[in-house]
C-alpha cells in the first residue's frame, strides 16, 4: 500500500506502460518541458526522450490525427487533449477517422490509441474550460471511454486502456488531481469494462462515475446516518457499459438515481435512465431520477459554477425525496 | 458612450505611452487581485510586455470598427477603451462585470466597443472577423475587423481557414499575431520551423507584415497601413514581436525557460522604451511619473471597486442561455421535485 | 394547396426568407454556382446575386465561424454543412463559440444564425456521409435543433428557424429531398417549438421525428390494419421539446415507443424514453421502447446500410411485441 | 503478396504509360458499373485525367511507404499495385472487396500494400501521415508516408496543422496535393486567392514544388526528388496541376464549367501524352493498341467479377465495430425483444 495522489498515479501508469512497451508515445499540448497542464506527464520527457514525449504545436485535430496515423503503423500512441472542452476540434479525426476505420476498413486494422483529457468544473475555469463532453464520445460507436473515478481506477483504468484494441478516450477529472488515496498497484485490478460496487446498500441504487462517486459516496453518508443504505455504484467505463452489475442492485432496491456532471438533456443519465428502466422496469417503485448538470454553460462565477453541477447536497436531497 | 478611442489625432506617443502605461498598471494589480484570492480562479493571462501590439493597432482602429480577442486580451481591450472597473470586476467573478461574472477574464466582451469577445479557445474566435467582415461588405458601413491572437495560435487550422477566406474575398480584415514567443511553455521555434509568421499569410495572399513591439510608434504605424489597407478591401496580417515577461498564466514561473533569456526578453519594454523616447523629446521624468501615479490610482480603484461589487445572484445562471424573449432552462432541482411530486 | 417537394419547399423558404429580409445571407460549400449538394439552393445565386449567396472554400470550421461573427454584426447567415456528418470539423466553433457567446458574454448579444445540414441514410453514402448525430447538437445547451419530417415543415420551420433570436441546427434528411406533398404554404404554421400530432390512437405512442415520422406512419397504418391505433408524433424540433403534446397521448395509451435514426446508444432516443418515463412513470405499463440506428457505423452496402436503422417493419413488429 | 510496385527500374515511361492506361480503364469501367446500377451508391469519384499523379509518385514510393487517399483515390491504389477484382467489388459493395463492401470507393484500404485508407472527409486523411512518420522514424523502417488529396483540401485548416508538424519534426512525409483545378463546381480560383498552392508549403518550411500532370515523367522525377528528401528527413509538398475530365461524382454533368475550359482541360491527358512520347521514342501504334485490349480485357472481367459476387451477409454489420477479441454490439432487434420478454 502506497499512498499517491489521481495526479502520480496517471503520471505512474504512463511511466510503467512506456517501460513495458517501447511502442508507446505520448503527445500533445505541453505534455513534454512543461510537464503537462495538470503536470500528469511532468518529467516522463527526461526518463522517456523527446521522441517519446512530444511537445506539439497547438494543433488538436492534427494531434488526434497523428495519433491515428501512428496507431494504424505500429505505435501505441497515447495522445493529451489538455481540456475535453477541446474535443470540438478533433470530433472528425475522433468521430469519423478512429471510431470507424476498423469497421470501414473491413476489420483489416484498429486504432490502438489513447486520448488523454480532463473535465469538470472545479476551477472557475468557465464555459470553455469546465465542460463534461462524455455523452459526445459515448454517442459515438467505435470509441472507448473511460472515467476514473479512484487513484487505483487512475492507474489501473489506464494501464488497461495502453493495451486496449480499440481507441479509448480516457477523462479525468480535474477537481481529482490532488486527491490523495491508499493504493496497492499491484493488486489484480478490476477487469476493463466491469462497473465497481462503492458501496452496497438496499434502499436505493446511485449509479455515477468520474467525480460524482465521491459526491454519492458523501451523500450516501448522510443519508446513513439517517438509517438510508445506499448502493453506490462507480460505472468506470461508459463503453464498455456493465449492465450485469447494475442490474441485481436496482432490482432489490427498486430505486434507482444516476448522477452525472455533464449537462442533463441527451446526457449519460439519459442513457443510463433509459437502460435502467428497459432493464428493470418491474422492479422499479419510482421513475429513475436524474441528477445532472444543469442544461446551461458553466460561469466563471465560483458560485454559479458550483451551483450548476451535482454536489453531496443535491444527492442527498434528492434521496430524500425519493424515499419520502 | 463615447469611449476615449487612440485614433487619429490621438495617437501621438504621448497618448500611446499613457495608453501602454494604463494596460501595464492593470495587469498588475489583476496579479494583485489574484494574489488577494479575490479573482474568479487563477486562468489570468497577463499581457505585460505586449503593450506596443494592443494599443499600436488600437490606434489604427475606428469607432465602428470590431474585433475579438484571444486568452490574453485584457491590454487590447483597455486600449479600445474599456471601463477597468468592469473589466475587474469580470476578472473577479462579480455581477458588475462585462458579462455579469459569468465570462470572467477569458470572455469578456463589450458590443458598445465592437469587442465581439475574448475566447478561451486558442484560435476561437479568427474566424469571426471573416463574418465581420462580410457584414461590413453587406452593410457597407466601411468597418475593419481585428483578430487579434498569439503565436500558439498559428498552429490551428482555422487561422488558415479564416485568412483563406479573407483573401479571397477581398474583406475588410486584419489577422494581428501577437508573438510573445511562447505559446504556454513552448518556445516558437519548437512549434514551428519557419518562424516568419508572416510569410504564410502572404502564401495566401494577403498583406502581411511583422513589426518590432519594441517600437509602439512603428506598430502603430505598421497598423495604421494595414488596417487602411483592409479597409480598402487589402486584407492583411501584422505579426507584433515581443516577449511574454511573466508565466503562461498566475501561477506559472516559466521554470522552461532560461533566465538569461528572460533578462533579455524583458529588455524589449515597450513602455519603458517609449518613456524613454518621451524623455529624449523633451517631457520630464516628473510629469510622466505624475501621469503613472494618476493612472496606478485609477487601477488601484479597480480593486477596491471589484471586492466591494457582490456576486452574481444564483437564479441568474438560467438566464441568457437563449434569447430573454424565450423560457429559461428548467433547473435540475425544479425538474427532479416535479418528477418525485408525480403522486 | 400546391404540390412540391421538400427540396423545393426549403428552397422557397430561403427565397421568401431572403426577399423579405436583406440581411439574410446564405455561405457554404456550393451553394452558389452548383446549387447546393442536394440542390436547395438551386439559382438563389442568381436571383440574389453572389454577394448573399457565397460559395465558400471546403472549410468548415470556418464557414460555422463566419457565420457566427456575421451573426454578432447584425447579418442573419443561413450557413450550410453540406453532411451532417462534417459537423465534427464545427463542433468548436457550434458548441463553444455559437451556443455559449449569448451566455458568456452575460447577454449582451445573441447569434442568430442557421446552420442548415442534412443527415441519414438512404444513399449508400457510407460510414461518414450517412450518420443522424442530432444527439450531440441536443446535448448542447445553447443551439436550437429542428429537424423536420414534412413538405410543410421544411418551409414552415426554416421560416421560422430564421426569426429565431438563437443558432439553430436545421437537419433535413437526405431521403426525403424528392418526397412531394400537397401544402399550403400561406396557412398558418404550427408555433416553433410545438410537436405535431400526425395521428392519434389509443394503443400506444410512437415519438419520433424527421424521417422516421414517415416509417412510423408506415407502420401505423399496417397495425390500424390489425385493428391497432397508434399515436404518432413528430416532435419537429428538438431543441425547444415539446412534452406537453406528447404527455397526454403517454397518458392515456400507457405504451411509448422512440424512435430515431440515430444510434441507440446515448441518443436522443435516450433522452425521450428518459423524459417519458419520468413523466409519465405512473401511467406506463411496458417501459419505453427505443427503435433506433444500431451502435454501429453505417456501411456502403446497401443490405448492411438498410438493415442499420429502423424502418417501418421494424416499428410494426416492435409495437406488435408491446402489444403482445 | 508481392505487389507490382512500379519503383526503380520499373519506372520508364512504358511502365509508367502502362499503368497510367490501367487506372484509365478501370476508372472507365466504374463508370459502366454505375450505368448498370451494379455499384453501391452514385458516390463515385473518377480520376480520369489525374493518373500521372497517382503513377508518377506511386514510382517513387517505396515497398515499405504508406499513404492516404481521398475520395477520388482509386488510381493512386490501382498505382499501388491494387487487385483491381477486389476494387471493383468493394466499389460494388461486395463481400469480395477489399472491405468486405463496408467502405465503398470513398473507403478503400489495404493495409498489405501500405494503404492506410481512402477517406470520405476532404482532409480527412491528411494527418495520419504525420503519425506514420512518427512510426516510421520510431521504427528506423525508412519508410515515407504520402497524403494525397485534392486542391479542395486546401481549405481544410487540418493540412496546415499537419505540414507545419511535419516540417518541425523532420519527418519523411510527402504532402501530394493534385490539383484538378476543382472542388465539385468551385474552380480553385474561386476557393483561394492564390492558386500558387506550394507556397503555402514553403511558408511552413517544407520543400514544394509544382509539377505539370501533363508529363507523367516530370511527375515521377519531381516526386522522386522529394520523396527522396523525405525519406532523408525533408518533408516535402508537390502540387501536381490537371484537370478533372469529366463530373465530380458520376452524376454531375458540370454544367458550372464553360465547355471550351472542358475542351482545352481535356487536351490536357497524361495518358494520351504518354502514348505520343512512346510513339516518338519508337513503339508503335499496333504494340500500344494490343496493351490497351489487354488492360481492357482485364478490366472489363471486373466488372463480371464484381457482378458475381455476394453481398456481405446481414450479420456481418456487427463485426469489426471493435476488435474481433471484443463482444459486438447487441443488435437492436435483439434488445428489443429482451426488454420486452421481461415478464
Ligand atoms: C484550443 C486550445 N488549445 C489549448 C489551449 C490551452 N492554452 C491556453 S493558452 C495556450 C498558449 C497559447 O499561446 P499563444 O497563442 O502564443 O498565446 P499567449 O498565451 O502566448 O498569449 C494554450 C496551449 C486552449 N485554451 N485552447
Ligand atoms: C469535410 C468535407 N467537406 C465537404 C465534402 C464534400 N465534398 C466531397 S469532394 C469535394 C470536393 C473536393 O475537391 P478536391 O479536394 O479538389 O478533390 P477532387 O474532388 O477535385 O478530387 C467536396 C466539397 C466532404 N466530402 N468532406
Ligand atoms: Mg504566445
Ligand atoms: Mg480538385
Amino acid at each position: 500500500m502506497v499512498e499517491m495522489t489521481y495526479r502520480e498515479a496517471l503520471r505512474q501508469a504512463l511511466a510503467d506502460a512506456m517501460t513495458e512497451n517501447p511502442d508507446i508515445i505520448l503527445l500533445g499540448e505541453e505534455v513534454g518541458r512543461y510537464g503537462g497542464a495538470y503536470g500528469v506527464t511532468r518529467d516522463l520527457i527526461k526518463e522517456f526522450g523527446a521522441h517519446r514525449v512530444i511537445d506539439t504545436p497547438i494543433s488538436e485535430a492534427a494531434i488526434v490525427g497523428a495519433a491515428v496515423g501512428a496507431a494504424m503503423t505500429g505505435l501505441r500512441p497515447v495522445a493529451e487533449l489538455m481540456y475535453v472542452d477541446f474535443i470540438g476540434m478533433t470530433m472528425d479525426q475522433l468521430a469519423n477517422q478512429a471510431a470507424k476505420i476498423r469497421y470501414m476498413f473491413g476489420g483489416q486494422i484498429g486504432v490502438p490509441m489513447v486520448l488523454r483529457t480532463q473535465g469538470g468544473t472545479g476551477r472557475s475555469a468557465g464555459a470553455q474550460h469546465s465542460q463534461s463532453l462524455e455523452a459526445y464520445v459515448m454517442h459515438t460507436p467505435g470509441l472507448r471511454l473511460a472515467m476514473p473515478a479512484t487513484v487505483a481506477d487512475a492507474y489501473h483504468l489506464l494501464r488497461q486502456a495502453m493495451t486496449c484494441p480499440d481507441p479509448v478516450v480516457f477523462i479525468e477529472h480535474k477537481a481529482l488531481y490532488t486527491m490523495k488515496e491508499d493504493v496497492d498497484l499491484a493488486a489484480e485490478p478490476l477487469p476493463w469494462g466491469k462497473a465497481a460496487v462503492r458501496r452496497a446498500g438496499d434502499d436505493l441504487v446511485i449509479v455515477t462515475y468520474s467525480r460524482q462517486v465521491h459526491h454519492a459516496m458523501a451523500a450516501a453518508a448522510t443519508l446513513a446516518a439517517q438509517g438510508i443504505e445506499a448502493t453506490v455504484i462507480d460505472l468506470r467505463t461508459l463503453n464498455p457499459l456493465d449492465f450485469d452489475t447494475i442490474r441485481p442492485f436496482v432490482e432489490r432496491a427498486g430505486r434507482a438515481m444516476v448522477v452525472s456532471e455533464g449537462v442533463m438533456t441527451a446526457g449519460v443519465g439519459a442513457e443510463l435512465s433509459a437502460r435502467i428502466t428497459e432493464e428493470c422496469f418491474d422492479f422499479l417503485h419510482d421513475p429513475v431520477v436524474r441528477v445532472a448538470g444543469e442544461d446551461i454553460p458553466i460561469s466563471v462565477s465560483p458560485a454559479l459554477e458550483a451551483g450548476s453541477v451535482p454536489g453531496p447536497a443535491l444527492i442527498a436531497e434528492t434521496a430524500l425525496r425519493m424515499l419520502a | 458612450m463615447t469611449p476615449p478611442f487612440p485614433t487619429g489625432s490621438n495617437s501621438d506617443l504621448g497618448r500611446l505611452y499613457r495608453t501602454m502605461r494604463r494596460v501595464r498598471s492593470f495587469e498588475e494589480r489583476v496579479g494583485e487581485l489574484f494574489v488577494r484570492g479575490q479573482s474568479a480562479g487563477s486562468m489570468l493571462h497577463l499581457s505585460i510586455g505586449e503593450e506596443s501590439a494592443a494599443v499600436g493597432v488600437c490606434a489604427a482602429m475606428k469607432p465602428q470598427d470590431t474585433f475579438t480577442t484571444h486568452h490574453r486580451g485584457h491590454g487590447i481591450f483597455l486600449a479600445r477603451g474599456a471601463d477597468p472597473n468592469r473589466m475587474m470586476a469580470e476578472i473577479g467573478g462579480k455581477e458588475a462585470g462585462y458579462c455579469h461574472g459569468k465570462g470572467g477574464s477569458m470572455h469578456i466582451a463589450d458590443m458598445g466597443l465592437g469587442h465581439l469577445g475574448a475566447n478561451a479557445i486558442v484560435g476561437g474566435g479568427i474566424p469571426a472577423v471573416v463574418g465581420a467582415g462580410l457584414s461590413a461588405r453587406h452593410k457597407g458601413n466601411g468597418a475593419v475587423s481585428v483578430a487579434f491572437f498569439g503565436d500558439g495560435a498559428t498552429g490551428q487550422g482555422i487561422l488558415y481557414e479564416s485568412m483563406n477566406m479573407a483573401a479571397l474575398w477581398k474583406l475588410p480584415v486584419l489577422f494581428c499575431c501577437i508573438n510573445n514567443q511562447y505559446g504556454m511553455g513552448t518556445r516558437i521555434d519548437n512549434a514551428t520551423a519557419n518562424t516568419a509568421l508572416h510569410e504564410r499569410a502572404l502564401a495566401f495572399g494577403l498583406a502581411a507584415e511583422t513589426v518590432d513591439g519594441l517600437d509602439v510608434e512603428a506598430v502603430a504605424e505598421a497598423a495604421r497601413r494595414l488596417v487602411d489597407g483592409a479597409r480598402a478591401g487589402r486584407p492583411a496580417f501584422l505579426a507584433v514581436d515581443c516577449y511574454r515577461f511573466f508565466g503562461h498564466a498566475r501561477k506559472d514561473k516559466s521554470p522552461y525557460r532560461d533566465p538569461a533569456e528572460e533578462d533579455e526578453g524583458r529588455m524589449k519594454d515597450p513602455v519603458a522604451h517609449a518613456r524613454a523616447r518621451l524623455i529624449d523629446t523633451g517631457m520630464t521624468a516628473a510629469a510622466l511619473d505624475a501621469m503613472d501615479g494618476e493612472i496606478d490610482a485609477e487601477m488601484d480603484a479597480t480593486i477596491d471597486f471589484t471586492i466591494a461589487q457582490t456576486e452574481p445572484p444564483l437564479a441568474s445562471m438560467f438566464r441568457d442561455v437563449y434569447a430573454p424573449t424565450e423560457p429559461e432552462p428548467e433547473p435540475v432541482r425544479a425538474r427532479i421535485a416535479r418528477v418525485l411530486a408525480r403522486t
